[in-house]
């Protein structure tokens, strides 16, 4: 038995095996199919401050290794969230991470503090910045770096608790942008965020999604998820929450060595919700086979040698 | 195809329901592929499906003894309590004829009057004998069985002919929309099943979405306006969907 | 029968189906294999000035649905381009344009004049702006749209031939570069050029790619590529060349769909040397069955419905 | 695994020599696999292979009688000529023994003499019987077959009562880098069949590289310092690989 205990802003969580924002709903849906307080930890679905519809359907179409989506920020809103979300996991023993999306400074904020005054079990936010601000005239929060540093003080001030903020890959230089965050006193930054992708069909000649642009994510994209978390992790000192395509024991691995902290995973909930939970038990019999007593000897444990 | 589910058949409703597969244990085809159960007799479920793209193609790969990676009993099922002082006419169109099936043979064993209409494109597609006289009629686009044209020549005949008739449908988009305006005008209530595509089956994705007329929460749908069709469908009244 | 002929910047190819750069070598290798007479355009290999040896191995590993490559532009230099090739293709009745690689403006220009002496059936150039610029200590010439109007109109001067701009998509803004390029002068914008990815071998801690991060290509990309092209084709007004993960005829007409005039494949080329001269027949098979008479008709004939 | 290619058997040039098969048709397994040819029979290739990834996982699936997509002969040869005034010792390991085989058996026919040398980590991973009598030494990491520990036990032993040696090696990369030490030390000529990640095959995607110690351009190589195994190589001349 490894310590699979892994450490974040003065965070403990049991292992480092977490599931992604908005693949695993609020972790009530599958709770009878899962014992979800085996996880690391849960991070919400996206909450803003009104309940959001989302986009009209289709929302999602498969591509090669991995799948699109445009699903919208469809969410239940902070208030229905608190009265049904938080007593439920208050009940639970896995900590509860709640991603936060916006389209104004304020919207950010006020999520944030309705949040702050009752969440019970709540060890922190993760910051979604991939959302158009409307402020701004539509450019994301997450493709600029002084933005990204602006939100992050703001919500910093706000809150004691783990401040995580989740990175699009879509730009030109992501450490740049997580400098920010950083400067803006995040504890960790967790990347990434879906690839921007399209697919057509092509008898029809629509797009196969409703909003035409969706989000890729997937094995397909685990390439990429490693690179920009190695790129992080050496640029900027604070955890990284490794995400992209995880599917396995060895996808966790590999994250880890590439410099991230903890993981999430996305995608392969929805071909098994369990996934998650036996990923740790095989995380644990990699590190016993393979000698790691302690996740911190395989984080960023990447050898050099060109 | 059959298949042996003990643990799914425990926990089976009833007509409506589906199970979500794993068609492929690798990721070459990344998602699940939800199939409605056409029957259930003991521990064995058994599903009705048409090979249309990669992931029915792998489906019909398998062999006897193979195992294959299921997901289900999921959804609600068609409300037979509303029934009651009606007459059910059912009515399935291509890949949609599985519930319907199984709901006609639960209606059958309970000896429950109603009428089954079933359509399809071509002779080869349909596995009943079109028997008007035992209210099962059968139609074909080209004629190759039973009435030529669609299920509406079937049902604008049959539905004059029944005191409180009631549809119970299932099947492509295009066919339940011109049911529900046919319906809606003349003021017959029904229910349906709906399709759409889904990655988990489980409500956590948010992808299964349709629009709805009446504003209104369903119990696992994020929203008012759009419904989780995998939790708060497949079956959804006539009346409510917004095609 | 269908058209099959696309004209771009006045240049009509046979037909849209090119291969894309440093997927082919320089057309000759397979030649014997492959009947590249039927090829609508072949795209050289990157050619710098000087010869260029590449990067250490391992170069290539196998991803999901896709591949990583650090080549590092291996290639034999200009002269021996000129000395090697230009009779070679003299001989050819497909069209040939060179991909031209430097790190510095002057190298580019070098190497376009003196293709542009002796270039028999060279009908254009596509620049490789992902090239590190060292002028610039290192930046991309292709993530910076002022740089990339600076070269191309630099080229413009030189060379009546067909000009084309290669993108990558690893950049925020990928219409701001096209829009550089194309007030440099550009004919022509082709997208995309791989994505940055990294994967590491769990067992040896150590990168799959001696160089650590490398391009990601393939199927896993072509969400990618055609978000891209679509992006492109609503923003410029010139012709967009697609590329990403096309693998069959149905990928081509997606890709002009989408927006492209023309296509390159790339990593299929791998699998199957002759994958380009059977997708042709098979376009062609397709147009006729589905009722199109000319390219022209499938080139941004998306329905857009919301 | 045997397989017809007939194609294949016609521009056969000897060992040394592989091809390249796509193991899976979808993208599950993106690139090809390479394979030495470990023996050619009228139109009948042989290959050898070990199970150690996903790829080979693939080949173990294929039944007789399944079409397999392979391209080839690929590559150059092991230089015979040079055996002219040597006499060859033949060291095969792990997974490079196929061609080490095709080349002990075209020398055998020939009544060529010659040793041959195979090391394996364990009894179950060799198919040739030890019979030192007949110059065919086995060797196991585990000693439970033949000769206890590496090929360069043998290889330290056998190398001395020859007169003129020629080594001819294929297999692991650590294997063939000591082999290749020991001989330069006692000035001992020799050739070896290397292996690395290929795409294509065929020159085109630069990917299968090995560094080379003097600088020279070879036919199909772009630069001087790395040479393409696939087309210049995977035979080399012992001395010219830099490890
Ligand atoms: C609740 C539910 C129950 C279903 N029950 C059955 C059933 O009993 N029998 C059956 O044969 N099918 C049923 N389907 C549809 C079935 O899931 C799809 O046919 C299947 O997913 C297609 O997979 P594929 O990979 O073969 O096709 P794909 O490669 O995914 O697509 C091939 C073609 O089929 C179309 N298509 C894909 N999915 C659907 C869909 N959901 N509805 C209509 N067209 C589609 C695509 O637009 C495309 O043109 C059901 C779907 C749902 C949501
Ligand atoms: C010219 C040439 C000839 C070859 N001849 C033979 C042969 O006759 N018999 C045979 O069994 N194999 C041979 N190989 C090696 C064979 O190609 C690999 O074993 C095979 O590609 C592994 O595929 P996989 O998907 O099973 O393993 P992967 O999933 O790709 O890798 C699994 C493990 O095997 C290692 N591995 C992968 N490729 C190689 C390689 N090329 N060399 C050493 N280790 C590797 C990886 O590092 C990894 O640890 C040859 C390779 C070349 C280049
Ligand atoms: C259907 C779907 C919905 C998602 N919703 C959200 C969301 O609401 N908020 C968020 O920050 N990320 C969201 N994501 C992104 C994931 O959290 C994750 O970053 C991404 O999918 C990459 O990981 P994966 O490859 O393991 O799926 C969503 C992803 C998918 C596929
Ligand atoms: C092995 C390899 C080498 C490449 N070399 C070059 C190059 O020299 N110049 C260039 O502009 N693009 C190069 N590319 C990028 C391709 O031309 C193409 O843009 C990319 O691979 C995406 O297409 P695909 O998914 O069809 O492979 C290379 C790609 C690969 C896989
Ligand atoms: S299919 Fe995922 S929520 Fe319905
Ligand atoms: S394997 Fe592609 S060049 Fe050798």
């Amino acid at each position: 038995m490894a310590n699979l205990k892994v450490s974040i802003g003065g965070v403990e969580f049991n292992n480092p095996v977490f599931v992604a924002s908005g693949t695993f709903g609020y972790g009530n849906d599958v709770s009878e199919l899962v014992d979800v307080n085996q996880l690391g930890a849960i991070i919400t679905k996206s909450i803003t401050f009104h309940p959001r519809e989302g986009n009209p359907p289709p929302r999602i179409i498969e591509t090669p290794s991995g799948m699109l989506n445009s699903i919208g920020l469809a969410n239940i809103g902070v208030d229905q969230f608190i009265k049904e979300m938080i007593p439920y996991y208050a009940s639970l023993e896995t900590k509860v991470i709640v991603n936060i999306a916006g389209s104004s400074m304020e919207e950010y904020l006020n999520v944030l503090e309705k949040v702050e005054k009752v969440g019970e079990n709540i060890y922190g936010y993760e910051i979604n910045v991939s959302c158009p601000n409307v402020e701004k005239g539509g450019m994301e929060f997450g493709v600029n770096s002084l933005m990204t540093r602006n939100l992050t003080e703001l919500l910093r001030k706000r809150t004691e608790k783990l401040l995580i903020v989740k990175l699009s890959p879509n730009v030109t230089d992501i450490t740049d942008i997580a400098k920010g965050a950083k400067e803006g006193g995040a504890d960790a930054i967790s990347a990434i965020n879906t690839v921007i992708g399209m697919s057509i069909d092509i008898s029809s000649r629509k797009s196969n999604l409703a909003t035409k642009f969706g989000g890729l994510s997937g094995p397909a994209i685990k390439p990429i998820g490693i690179a920009n978390v190695h790129k992080l992790s050496s640029a900027i000192q604070i955890p990284v929450i490794g995400i992209g395509g995880i599917t396995s024991a060895e996808d966790v691995v590999e994250y880890l060595l590439a410099g991230a902290t903890a993981v999430q995973i996305g995608t392969a909930n929805f071909r098994d919700p369990g996934i998650g939970v036996k990923i740790i038990a095989e995380v644990d019999a990699y590190c016993d086979s393979n000698g790691y007593y302690d996740m911190s000897e395989l984080t960023g444990a990447l050898v050099n040698d060109s | 195809m059959e298949m042996l589910a003990p643990n799914i058949y425990e926990e089976l409703q009833g007509p409506g329901q589906f199970i979500n597969i794993l068609v492929d244990e690798s990721w070459n085809i990344p998602l699940r592929r939800p199939m409605s159960i056409a029957g259930a007799n003991r521990d064995q479920l058994t599903i009705i499906y048409k090979v249309l793209g990669r992931g029915t193609k792998r489906l019909v790969t398998k062999l006897r003894g193979d195992f294959l990676n299921i997901l289900g009993p999921i959804g609600n099922i068609f409300n037979q309590d509303k029934f009651n002082n009606h007459h059910p006419i059912l009515i399935g169109g291509g890949i949609g004829i599985a519930p319907i099936l199984w709901l006609h043979n639960v209606m059958k064993g309970g000896s429950f009057q109603h009428e089954l209409i079933i359509g399809a494109k071509s002779k080869s597609d349909h596995f009943l004998k079109h028997q008007p006289s035992r209210k099962i009629y059968l139609t074909t686009d080209d004629g190759t069985l039973g009435i030529k044209g669609t299920v509406m020549r079937v049902l604008q005949q049959v539905v004059n002919q029944l005191y409180e008739p009631m549809i119970v449908a299932c099947g492509p988009a295009e066919m339940l929309k011109v049911i529900q305006t046919f319906l809606i005008d003349i003021n017959i209530p029904g229910q349906m099943a709906l399709e759409s595509y889904m990655a988990c089956g489980l409500g956590i994705c948010q992808g299964c979405v349709v629009e709805l007329t009446h504003s209104h929460q369903e119990k696992h749908s994020f929203g008012e306006k759009f419904s989780l069709i995998c939790r708060d469908g497949p079956v959804y009244d006539i009346s409510r969907v917004r095609f």
